[in-house]
This record gives structure tokens, C-alpha cells and sequence, in this order.
């Protein structure tokens, strides 16, 4: 992704095409979205394989989780890849305020979901259920419960982390679309940070149902 | 690839979809089901993720390329999950092992 | 490093000047020689491990170094060599360089990833080098847990962190290939008429991209593990070493097929040139690399026979195992098939060729013993192993490497080798390669287990013949070090097609213009057409 | 051993023959292809060598009929081997029953043998000639690997689970004992031998060293200590079930499922009680991770192996045995 769009429209010399570079820039991103596929793959393999040999601790672990902020969590993430998607539309349309506004809605919905997410981070600490030499779990099989926040922080963390770097993307085309640098005819970066961004919504989109809700009546 | 302009409209539906499912979701979650809760959950979430790709993402009007891209990245992650689970779901098949 | 050739024309070469116009070039092909320089130096360096690790078994008692020194010896070298040698040297070095030549391309579709993945990979090295030497790692080039997250105090963390950071590297390059060999084909440069050196490698990439995260966040995880002590894998902590082991082998047995697919390009390349014949089943040997890049996704499990991982996953993975080794006895009879009623001359890279396809079947079928479960409850973690790998790495990988870099050196340099001493340094390697490794398969029936530093006194006999069979091999890699260096300055001007060979790199003046062709090439005809030779080719 | 360049390993267990085989065939096979290629690559080169510079050969097209054969054939050879590989393969994994057990504890950097009489060794290993001998291991902390080359067989020990292993000695003698899954500094000094003896004289080798009584004593014993029994009464008062004749049954949770009573359970039942909780009782039991040795916990299991049911069939064949499909 930082790949494209160095000099707006101006075509790189190694293509002939506007066309074909635009092509291989979507591309690529999708190749790189498979990588990331199989980067978040590994923890979700570990989390089917615990998961089916330790049901029970996994449930008990998932109880101590907060599922109200988790489902509002759901909600503002789906917003914001309502309004990401709205971006790409503002600009295919060459519509700057839309664009613009559309981003910086998008950011500020990130930002929430971190926030949130900081404040549910919190309150593991505060209750001692990050995993470490500091892991208290009053119940039966608390290194099996330990796992499960491994996991727990393992793949939120790095959702987060993929967050962070999306809302840094989303700033740099937000400045840059306000010194006009989109338009309808060129706006390949948006498309494909809004393709990063929808992605790393459907990571959550899974890892709510696995973290939160499952055995949790 | 895509010059194809989604109508706004589109997005909105998508976005209502999105939601409700996540409340209903939440909500069969707290309803026991026995089994199912787990089908029920993981159903929703495929369904949640396949509206994304194909519409936010603009899967639906991409080209072969791209859906087969999509579609390998989702079938490789199969391949590590359910290979590793054979594994540990047959272990101890073979009696007289202690596994 | 540089020397302009006779004639003034302008190429990649002499276009620019001076440090910067290398560390921030964008062209591929001196990306390419940026590579070269990289991983050359860290093949000696892991070289020079292994010499050490000859020496030290030399004899039977561990004399020559303490045990944790050597347990360091051979992990650095596995790590060297298969992280930051053999896995980016043929894609990296040649596929780089040739891949936009030979589909018509002026450049890969992203130079300046393709420069941050060097970056990356010198930046990786770098974290290697540091853990190297601020006191070395003793995990095995396979960091088991939990050893390697609780109980080793060597320099675990920086060595994966290098890792995971050549991973990258190597992402990004499989991402480029893909996109570029989709995207930036020449007018009619359809896929029945790649090359299949540009095959093996859209295969060695999809191999990168798709296995190369997980071994990522495994490391990751690894550090994790160790550094905060958050219980992943360690027992210790209610996790599974054995998961480590899937997740690893996940991507690594994968990835012994981003080592020796490339190869197996430039083996397919080797014998049609100098041959002057099509490849014989040109479909078949193109669809066995992309197979073997799918279906080598599903038999890692043959590396854990033992591991305590169920039986009947054991089964699974053992007849996949076969399954996959079908499409390389595909490659090995077509490219014997190619030779019939060929014009076949015997030159350096043809040597390299027959040496490549003689020892990746003997190393290849020895892989069928591993595979063979009741056999490797035998012969796992012993030399046998060894033996295998090196049979396939050594005298498949490299060779294939070598032979590229004969055959490609006068594209990227404008200069020819000098042919006799090359033709001495093939036989010395080949001679010194077999030397080396073949006792390694009877001492590995015999029963001695790898990772060893000292062993029974009545291993000793093959273990010097393995040894001296090493010296050989070193003198016979730093021949041709010596005379390509040579070569840059007294070679003969090579010309722009000195093996009289079709090919799109073989149209373009060497070295090539930094666009590559002076106008962008419209391909009319299949691979290897050498009955249309003359046609074809200009001089 | 002895010889100074052997070429081929000791013959020593009833695997060796039948590995060895499956090995034998193997090498013939690749001698076979190595010839044929190698062969058909030198007289080609030699035949169809460059006669001239601007030589240009026919264009031949590849044949299907070929290309079939070459991929058919290799496979039905491979799968040949596979099916060859998977069945000596599991009689490696599938220990008979009558097999004398023998307890092998992995630490860096030593084996620790603990038979049932109560004998101990170190990096040692005695069992008579023609019995079959099952070793039950563990490790105490990283990953080894228990291998004997003139036995053909060996096995991963892991920390925190018991891993087995058996074979069946064919001649006596002494033989090299190997630690093959690198476990560290000492990896190459985790050597010991095994000792095949006759029958008498392992008898007499038995009758030696058994000063703490056998393992099941020392059990009895570390059951009382450690107050195991004001649980655990024999009259089945306690406030925990009565552990006599549990061993190799099936006993019922509380969440419904069933479990076969083998060493791993009882394992798991003294250092992780509430993991599976026995039906009918409550999860009181104090988790004794950290207060036993694995070498206690092979003298406590021993010991509730003792006053299991005296059947003669030892673990794990409780479970329906049928389901296997290659049983001798
Ligand atoms: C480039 C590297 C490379 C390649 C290509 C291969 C290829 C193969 N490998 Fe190898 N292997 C390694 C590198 C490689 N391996 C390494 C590094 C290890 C050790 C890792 C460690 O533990 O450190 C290892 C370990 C290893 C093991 C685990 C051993 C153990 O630890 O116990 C096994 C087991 O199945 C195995 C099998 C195979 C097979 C079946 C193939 C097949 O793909 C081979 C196919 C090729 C042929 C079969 C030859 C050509 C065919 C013919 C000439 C026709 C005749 C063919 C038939 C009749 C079928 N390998
Ligand atoms: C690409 C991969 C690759 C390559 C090229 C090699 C090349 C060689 N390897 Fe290596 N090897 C591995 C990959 C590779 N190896 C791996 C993955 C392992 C497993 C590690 C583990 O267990 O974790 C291994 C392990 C391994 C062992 C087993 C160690 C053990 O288990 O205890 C041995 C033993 O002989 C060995 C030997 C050699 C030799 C002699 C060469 C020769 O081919 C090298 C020849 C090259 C040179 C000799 C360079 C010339 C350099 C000079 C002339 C400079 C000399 C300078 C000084 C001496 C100062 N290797
Ligand atoms: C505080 C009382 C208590 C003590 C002390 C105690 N146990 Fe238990 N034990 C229980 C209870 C209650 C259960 C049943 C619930 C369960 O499975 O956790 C049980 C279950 C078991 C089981 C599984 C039995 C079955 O029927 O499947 C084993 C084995 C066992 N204990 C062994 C031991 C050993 C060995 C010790 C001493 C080292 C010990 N226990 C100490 C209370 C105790
Ligand atoms: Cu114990 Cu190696
Ligand atoms: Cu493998």
C-alpha cells in the first residue's frame, strides 16, 4: 500500500497503463490480505486446538469478558466500515467533503473501538487476568483459563495493533485528500485502505462470537 | 477493477443487515441451544464477513482473479485449522497407546 | 565491483554511479546484485559454521569445543543457511533479475517493495548477526519449545525477531512475483508461453505468500512467550509443544519447496538451452510446480512421526507425503525426455544441470525412506536426515543456483567465466558434495542422532571421510567466488546471446538496458522454440 | 558394535528384520532409479552430443502416453511403500499385552528407569531377551526422545504426558541408548545402554537393588503421607471416591462424558483434579502441581494401579480394542 500513489496520478515507468497499474495495486493488496489471513491463521489455530482440548476453561474464561462492551464494540466497527465504504464511494465520485468527512468519521470510530477496548484492557489488569507470573484465577484449571487470555490478548492485541496502523493510513489520505489530491479518476489509495480496513473488521467479526460468546449461556 | 460504483443505497442495507445480525447474535447467545449455539454463532459470523467482502469490498463485482485470491486466502486457513485438528482428535483412537 | 565493457553504451550498470545510486536504486536488476552480495556473504558465513562443525567431529570425543558452543555452531548454521541463504537466494538473486526480462516487463509491479525487501532481509540478518555475536543461539534451526521458550539462555529473542523480519522480506517478494507475473506479461505473453524458470517461481511465490505469515506469528508467539512468560506452547504453562511443532512445520516443510522449486526453474531452463529442445511436456512440468506448491501445504506432519502426535494423523500425512513426490518424478523424467535427440553440449551450467537432477533424485528418493512411517521411527533426527536434506539442499539447491549463476552471468555482467576453471570447480563440488554427505546416510542407518558433539567411537571412519569430503567441497565453492570476481575484469565480452539460446533475456544486450528492451517486446511464440531459432534470436 | 567401520546397525528386536527390510527394498529401488536416470542422462548426453555450433535439433513434442505412465507408475510404487511404511509403523505404536512395563523418566540430562520391583537406574536400561518390554515416559522438562538404533524404534518424551513405547529383544547384548530430540547443552551426553539379558540372569539383576520395596509400596506409602487417604478411604466414607478397582475402568463426569481410568487420567486427576470431575463428588481435591516429583506420581499411580481390579490386562484395553484397523 505505500506503493501507490507517490506521484497522484502520474504513471510509474514500469507500467503502460493507468489501468494496469491500478489493477496491480488492487492486486497486491489482496495478496497482502491473504498474508494477513494466514498471520491472524496461526492464533486462530491455536484457539480451535485449546479450545476443543479445554472446552470448560475456555468457557470460564469467556465469562470474565464483558459482552456488552464487546456487542457495542461490534456496532462501532461495523459503523465505521459503513463510513470507509461511504469514503471510497465520496471519492469515486470525486466528492471531497464526502470523502473527507467520511475518513475522519471513520477515524474517529476507530479511535472509540480502541478506547473502548483500552478500558476492557484495563479491567483484565485490574483483575489480574493478563496471563504472566501475575495471572490469578480463583477455579479449577486456571493454567488452562490462562491460555484462553494468551489468546484472549494475543489476538486482540494484534487487532488493535492492525487498527492503530489503519487509523494512521486513514490520517495520511485524510490530509492528502484535503490538498486535493483524489479525485475521481485517481483514488486507487483509498480503495485499497478501505479494502485494509473492512478486512481488519471482519477479523473482528470472528473473533467477537469466538472470544465472547461462545458457551457463554 | 472495480469503475463499478456501488449505489448508496446498497451500502446502507448492508450496514442494517450487519447489525441486526449482530444483535440477534448476541442474543441467541444468551438462549441455551445446546450444540447449535456454536453453529448458530459461527454461521452468523461467516454471514457477517461474506456481506463484507462481497459488498464493502467489492468482491461481488471484481474479477475471477480477485475472488480467487479471496477464496485460497479462506481455504489455506482450512487447510492449517483442520489438518492440525485431525491431529488431535484422533489421538488416542489406537488403544494401548497412552497418547 | 562495477566494470564498464568495452563498447560505451548505457546500461543498468554504468547508468549511475556511487553508493547511493545502488542503496536506493529501484531497478530490479541491481536489486538483484544487492541481493547477490547479501546472500553470498552469509553462505560463507554459514560455510564457515559448518566447517566448524566438521572439524569438531573429526573425532569421536568432543574435543575441539565445549558442547554449548557447538550446539551453536549448527543452529546458526541451519539458520543462515536456510533463512537468510537459501531461501532468498535463487528468487532474490536470479528471479529478481530475470522474471521482468523474460515475461517482457520493464520492472517488477512494485520497485520500491522490492527494495524494502531487501532492506528487510539485510535488517533480519543484521538482528541474526547481532544474537550471533553478542553470544550465539542453541535452539536448532527448529526452535522446539519449551526449550526454546524456557530453558535456553542464548539469544532466542533476536534471532527470531531477525526471522520474523526476513519473513517479510520474503512476503513481499512472493507478492511482487505474483502481482508482476499477472500483471505486467508482454503483449502476448500468455501463460503456455512462459518460461517455466517464471513458473516454478509463480509457485515458489504463492508457497511465500500463504505459508510464510504463519511461521511469523509462531516466532512471534515464541517471543512472546518467552519474553513476558504468557503461556502459548510450554507445558509448563497448560499449553501443547506439539501445536509449536505443527505451526512450524506448517510453513517449514513448505518452504523446503521455496528452496528447491526455483532450482528446479533453472534446471528446466539449464537443459533446454543446451540441449536446444523444447522441455519435453512443457504443461506437465509447469502444472508440477504449481502442484507441488499446493499440495506440499499438506503433509507437514511427516517431520512429527514421532513427536506423539496420533498415529492416523501420522497416516494422513505420510501418503500425502507420496502423494506430493509424484510431480517431482514428473520433472525428473521430462527433463531426461528433453535430452532425447537434443544438440547437447556439455558446458559448465549443463554440468550443474545433470548434477542438480542426479543428486535431487537421490536426495528426493531418500525422502521416500523418511516418509515411510515405520521407517522413521528408525531413521528420525538421525544422520540420515541430515544426509537427505543436504542431498536436496546442497547438491539440489545449490547446484541449480550455480548453475543459474553460470549460465545468467554473462546477461548480468556482460562477461563470460572462464570455462575450464569452471568446468573444475563443478567437479570438484560434485566430488566434494558426495564425499561429504553420502556416509552421512550410513551413519544415519547406524543409528547416530544428529545435534551430536561427541559419539561412539565406531562412527569415527565415516565421520572423516565426511569431513575430508567438506574440505573438498569449500575449496570447490571458493573457485568459483574467485574467478567470477576474476571475470568482471578479464572475461571475455560475452555479447548478447553467447549460449545461442531463445529466451527474452537472450534479445536484449548484456547487460541489459536499465528498461530492460529498448521497445517492449511482442512474444509470437511458445518457450524453447528452438527450431525457430534463427528467427528469433538477434546477435 | 566393535567393528570400526560398520555399515549396517545391530539386529536386536523383532522391528530390526522387519525395518530393515522395508529399507533394503528402498535402497533397491533407488539404486534402480539413480541408474536409470543417470544412465539415460550420460548416454544421451554422449549420443545426441553438439556436433556442430549451429546444430538445431528436432522440435519434439511431449506424449501423453508418457506422461501418464510416469506419473501412474511412481504412484502405485509409492503407494507400495506407504502401505509397507504404515503397517510396521503400527506395530511399532500397538504394545502387545503382556508386556512387563517399565517406567523412564527424562530430565536434563539423564534417563531415570524405575522398574515395578522398585530398581532404579540411570542411563541404564536391563530387561530380559524375548519379552515384550513397554516403557511408560515422561520428561521432567523439555522435550527428549528415547531411542535405541538396534532396537529401530524410539519415541518423543514429553513433559507433562506419558508417552510409551515397547519392543521386543532378540538377542542379548548391550546396546546404544540415545536421547534424539535435541534437549540442550548435554543433548549428545543423554547416552546410556540398554542391557539384554537371559532370562535367569535378569532375574537374578531383578532381586539386586530393590531397598525401598516396589513401586507400588513406595506408593502406598507417599498415599499416606501426603494425607491422601483421609480423602480417598478405602471403605468409601471419604470425601473423595474410592479409588480401589478404578484403574482401567471407565468412569462417568459430571458433565456427562466418560473416561478410561489409564495413567494419563490418574495423572491428570492428582495434578489437575477440576479438570474432569468424577460424578457425583465435588471439585474439593487440592491440586498437587508442585508437590510431587513425576517420580512420585509414578509411585502414587502405581499404587492405584495395585488395587485396581486384578485383571491381567493392563491399560487402556478397556476401550473397545476392534476399532484399529491392522491388527496382527
Ligand atoms: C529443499 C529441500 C527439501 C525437499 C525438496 C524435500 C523433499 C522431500 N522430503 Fe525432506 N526434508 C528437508 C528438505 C527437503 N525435503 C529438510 C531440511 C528436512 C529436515 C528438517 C529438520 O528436521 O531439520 C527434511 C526432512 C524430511 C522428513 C522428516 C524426517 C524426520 O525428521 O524424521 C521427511 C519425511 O517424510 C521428508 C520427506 C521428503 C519427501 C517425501 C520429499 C519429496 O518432495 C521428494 C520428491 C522427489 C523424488 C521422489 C525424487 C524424484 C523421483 C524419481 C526419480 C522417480 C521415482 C519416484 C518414485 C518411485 C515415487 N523430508
Ligand atoms: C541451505 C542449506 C544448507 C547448506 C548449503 C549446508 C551446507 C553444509 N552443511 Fe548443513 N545444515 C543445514 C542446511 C545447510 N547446510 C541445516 C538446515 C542443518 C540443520 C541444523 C539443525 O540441526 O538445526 C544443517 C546441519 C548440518 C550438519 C549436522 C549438524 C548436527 O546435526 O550436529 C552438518 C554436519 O556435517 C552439516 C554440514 C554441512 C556442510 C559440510 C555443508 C557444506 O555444503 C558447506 C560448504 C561451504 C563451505 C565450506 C563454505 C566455504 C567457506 C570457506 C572456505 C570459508 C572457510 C573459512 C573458515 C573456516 C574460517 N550441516
Ligand atoms: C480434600 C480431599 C482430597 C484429597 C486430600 C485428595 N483427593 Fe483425590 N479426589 C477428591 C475428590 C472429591 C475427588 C472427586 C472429584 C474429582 O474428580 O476431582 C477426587 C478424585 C481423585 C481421583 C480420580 C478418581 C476417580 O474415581 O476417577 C484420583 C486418582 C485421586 N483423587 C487421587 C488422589 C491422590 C493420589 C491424592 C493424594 C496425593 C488425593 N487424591 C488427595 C478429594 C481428595
Ligand atoms: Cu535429551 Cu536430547
Ligand atoms: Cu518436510
Amino acid at each position: 500500500m505505500t506503493e501507490s500513489g507517490e506521484h497522484s496520478l502520474a504513471l510509474r515507468h514500469q507500467f503502460d497503463t493507468v489501468e494496469q497499474q491500478r489493477d496491480a495495486s488492487t492486486l497486491g493488496m489482496w495478496v497482502f490480505l491473504v498474508t494477513e489471513i494466514m498471520f491472524f491463521g496461526g492464533l486462530f489455530t491455536a484457539y480451535v486446538i485449546y479450545r476443543t482440548l479445554y472446552p470448560t476453561a475456555f468457557e470460564a474464561g469467556s465469562h470474565h469478558l464483558n459482552i456488552t462492551l464487546g456487542a457495542i464494540n461490534t456496532v462501532v466497527l461495523i459503523c465505521s466500515s459503513l463510513t470507509m465504504a461511504l469514503a471510497v464511494h465520496g471519492a469515486q465520485l470525486g466528492s471531497r467533503k464526502a470523502l473527507i468527512a467520511c475518513l475522519l468519521l471513520t477515524i474517529l470510530l476507530g479511535s472509540v473501538f480502541l478506547g473502548i477496548k483500552a478500558f476492557e484492557y484495563a479491567d483484565k489488569f485490574a483483575h489480574h487476568l493478563v496471563p504472566g507470573p501475575n495471572f490469578q484465577f480463583e477455579g479449577p484449571f486456571s493454567r488452562q483459563v490462562q491460555l484462553f487470555y494468551s489468546i484472549y490478548f494475543g489476538t486482540t492485541g494484534l487487532h488493535a495493533l492492525h487498527m492503530i496502523i489503519g487509523i494512521g493510513m486513514l490520517s495520511v489520505l485524510a490530509w492528502q485528500a484535503r490538498r486535493g489530491r483524489y479525485s475521481a479518476e485517481y483514488n486507487t489509495p483509498i480503495e485499497l485502505v478501505g479494502l485494509y480496513w473492512h478486512f481488519v473488521d471482519i477479523v473482528w467479526i470472528f473473533l467477537f462470537p469466538l472470544l465472547y460468546l461462545l458457551g457463554r449461556h | 477493477m472495480s469503475d463499478h460504483i456501488v449505489p448508496k443505497k446498497l451500502y446502507y442495507m448492508i450496514f442494517g443487515a450487519l447489525i441486526a445480525l449482530t444483535l440477534v447474535t448476541v442474543g441467541a447467545s444468551f438462549i441455551d441451544l445446546g450444540p447449535f449455539n456454536n453453529v448458530v454463532a459461527l454461521t452468523i459470523a461467516v454471514v457477517k464477513a461474506l456481506l463484507v467482502v462481497l459488498f464493502f469490498m467489492h468482491v461481488r463485482y471484481s474479477t475471477r482473479l480477485t475472488k480467487l485470491v479471496v477464496a485460497s486466502g479462506f481455504l489455506w486457513l482450512g487447510i492449517l485449522i483442520f489438518i492440525t485438528l485431525t491431529d488431535y482428535l484422533s489421538r488416542g483412537w489406537l488403544t494401548g497407546v497412552a497418547q | 565491483m562495477i566494470t564498464a565493457p568495452v563498447e560505451t553504451r548505457e546500461h543498468y550498470l554504468n547508468k549511475e554511479y556511487g553508493i547511493r545510486s545502488w542503496l536506493l536504486t529501484q531497478d530490479h536488476k541491481r536489486i538483484a546484485l544487492l541481493y547477490l552480495a547479501s546472500i553470498t556473504l552469509f553462505f560463507f558465513l554459514g560455510g564457515m559454521f559448518a566447517v566448524l562443525i566438521r572439524l569438531e567431529l573429526l573425532t569421536p570425543a568432543g574435543d575441539l569445543v565445549q558442547s554449548e558452543t557447538y550446539n551453536k555452531f549448527f543452529t546458526m548454521h541451519g539458520i543462515i543457511m536456510v533463512f537468510f541463504f537459501l531461501i532468498p537466494s535463487i528468487p532474490a538473486v536470479l528471479g529478481n533479475f530475470l522474471i521482468p526480462i523474460m515475461i517482457g516487463a520493464k520492472d517488477l509491479a512494485f520497485p520500491k517493495l522490492n527494495l524494502l525487501s531487501w532492506y528487510l532481509a539485510v535488517a533480519g540478518g543484521v538482528f541474526a548477526l547481532y544474537a550471533m555475536l553478542a553470544g550465539g543461539v542453541d535452539t536448532g534451526w527448529t526452535f522446539y519449545t519449551p526449550y526454546s521458550t524456557a530453558f535456553s539462555n542464548t539469544y532466542v529473542m533476536s534471532t527470531a525477531v531477525g526471522i520474523f523480519i526476513a519473513g517479510f522480506s520474503s512476503i513481499l517478494t512472493g507478492l511482487n512475483f505474483i502481482v508482476t507475473i499477472h500483471r505486467m506479461r508482454a503483449p502476448g505473453m500468455h501463460w503456455f508461453r512462459l518460461p517455466l524458470f517464471v513458473w516454478s517461481h509463480y509457485a515458489t511465490s504463492l508457497i511465500m505468500v500463504l505459508g510464510t505469515p504463519v511461521i511469523a506469528v509462531t516466532l512471534l508467539l515464541v517471543a512472546v512467550e518467552r519474553g513476558l512468560r504468557i503461556g502459548i506452547f510450554d507445558p509448563a504453562l497448560g499449553g501443547d509443544p506439539i501445536l509449536f511443532q505443527h505451526l512450524f512445520w506448517f510453513y517449514s516443510h513448505p518452504a523446503v519447496y521455496i528452496m528447491v522449486l526455483p532450482a528446479m526453474g533453472v534446471t528446466s531452463e539449464l537443459v533446454a538451452a543446451f540441449s536446444r529442445k523444447r522441455v519435453f511436456g512443457y504443461a506437465f512440468v509447469a502444472f508440477a510446480s504449481v502442484a507441488i506448491a499446493v499440495f506440499g501445504f499438506l503433509v507437514w506432519g511427516h517431520h512429527m512421526f514421532v513427536s506423539g502426535q496420533s498415529v492416523y494423523a501420522g497416516m494422513i500425512f505420510s501418503f500425502l507425503s507420496y502423494a506430493v513426490a509424484i510431480p517431482s518424478a514428473v520433472k525428473v523424467f521430462n527433463w531426461t525426455a528433453t535430452l532425447f535427440r537434443g544438440s547437447i553440449s556439455l558446458q559448465t551450467p549443463m554440468l550443474y544441470a545433470f548434477g542438480f537432477i542426479g543428486l535431487f533424485t537421490i536426495g528426493g528418493m531418500t525422502g521416500l525412506f523418511l516418509a515411510a512411517l515405520g521407517l522413521d521411527v528408525h531413521v528420525h533426527d538421525t544422520y540420515f536426515v541430515v544426509a537427505h536434506f543436504h542431498y536436496i539442499m546442497v547438491g539440489g539447491a545449490v547446484m541449480g543456483y550455480l548453475g543459474g549463476m553460470h549460465y545468467w552471468w554473462p546477461k548480468m555482467t556482460g562477461r563470460m567465466y572462464p570455462e575450464l576453471w569452471a568446468k573444475l570447480g563443478a567437479l570438484l563440488i560434485f566430488v566434494g558434495f558426495n564425499v561429504t554427505f553420502f556416509p552421512q546416510f550410513l551413519l544415519g542407518y547406524l543409528g547416530m542422532p544428529r545435534r551430536y558433539h561427541a559419539y561412539p567411537d565406531e562412527f569415527q571412519v565415516l565421520n572423516v571421510m565426511s569431513t575430508a569430503g567438506a574440505s573438498i567441497l569449500a575449496v570447490g565453492y571458493l573457485l568459483p567466488m574467485i574467478y567470477f570476481i576474476w571475470s568482471l575484469r578479464y572475461g571475455r565480452v560475452a555479447g548478447a546471446n553467447p549460449w545461442k539460446a531463445v529466451g527474452l533475456e537472450w534479445q536484449t544486450a548484456s547487460p541489459p538496458p536499465t528498461e530492460n528492451f529498448e521497445e517492449t517486446p511482442v512474444v509470437t511464440h511458445e518457450a524453447y522454440e528452438y527450431s525457430r531459432e534463427r528467427e528469433v534470436v538477434g546477435d | 558394535m566393535g567393528s570400526r567401520l560398520p555399515l549396517f546397525p545391530d539386529q536386536a528386536s523383532t522391528f530390526a528384520s522387519e525395518v530393515d527390510a522395508l529399507y533394503l527394498f528402498l535402497v533397491a529401488l533407488t539404486v534402480f532409479f539413480s541408474v536409470l536416470i543417470a544412465g539415460t542422462i550420460l548416454y544421451f548426453a554422449i549420443k545426441y552430443r553438439r556436433r556442430s555450433e549451429d546444430e538445431r535439433p528436432p522440435t519434439i513434442e511431449g506424449g501423453l502416453a508418457l506422461e501418464f505412465t510416469w506419473t501412474i507408475v511412481p504412484f502405485l510404487i509409492a503407494m507400495f511403500i506407504f502401505g509397507w511404511g504404515a503397517q510396521v509403523y503400527f506395530r511399532q505404536f500397538r504394545a502387545p499385552d503382556d508386556a512387563t512395563e517399565v517406567w523412564v523418566v527424562g530430565k536434563q540430562w539423564m534417563w531415570k528407569v524405575q522398574h515395578l520391583g522398585g530398581q532404579r537406574e540411570i542411563n541404564e536400561l536391563h530387561v530380559p531377551v524375548g519379552r515384550a518390554v513397554k516403557l511408560i515416559m515422561t520428561s521432567e522438562d523439555v522435550i527428549h526422545d528415547f531411542y535405541v538404533p538396534a532396537f529401530r524404534t524410539k519415541r518423543d518424551v514429553l513433559p507433562n504426558r506419558y508417552s510409551t513405547l515397547w519392543f521386543r529383544p532378540t538377542r542379548t547384548g548391550v546396546f546404544h541408548l540415545f536421547c534424539a530430540e535435541y534437549c540442550g547443552t548435554k543433548h549428545s551426553g543423554m547416552v546410556g545402554s540398554v542391557y539384554v539379558m537371559e532370562p535367569a540372569d535378569y532375574q537374578q539383576w531383578l532381586t539386586g537393588g530393590r531397598a525401598e520395596g516396589s513401586l507400588s509400596e513406595q506408593g502406598a506409602r507417599l498415599f499416606q503421607d501426603l494425607a491422601c487417604d483421609n480423602c480417598h478411604r478405602e471403605d468409601g466414607r471419604g470425601r473423595g471416591p474410592r479409588l480401589e478397582g478404578v484403574f482401567g475402568t471407565t468412569v462417568l463426569l459430571d458433565n456427562g462424558q466418560r473416561v478410561t481410568a489409564d495413567e494419563t487420567y490418574l495423572r491428570e486427576s492428582i495434578l489437575n483434579p477440576g479438570a474432569k470431575i468424577v460424578s457425583g463428588h465435588q471439585n474439593i481435591m487440592p491440586t498437587f502441581q508442585g508437590l510431587v516429583t513425576e517420580e512420585d506420581l509414578i509411585r502414587l499411580v502405581e499404587y492405584i494401579k495395585s488395587i485396581g481390579p486384578k485383571v491381567e490386562a493392563p491399560p487402556g484395553e478397556t476401550a473397545p480394542a476392534a476399532a484399529t484397523p491392522t491388527q496382527r
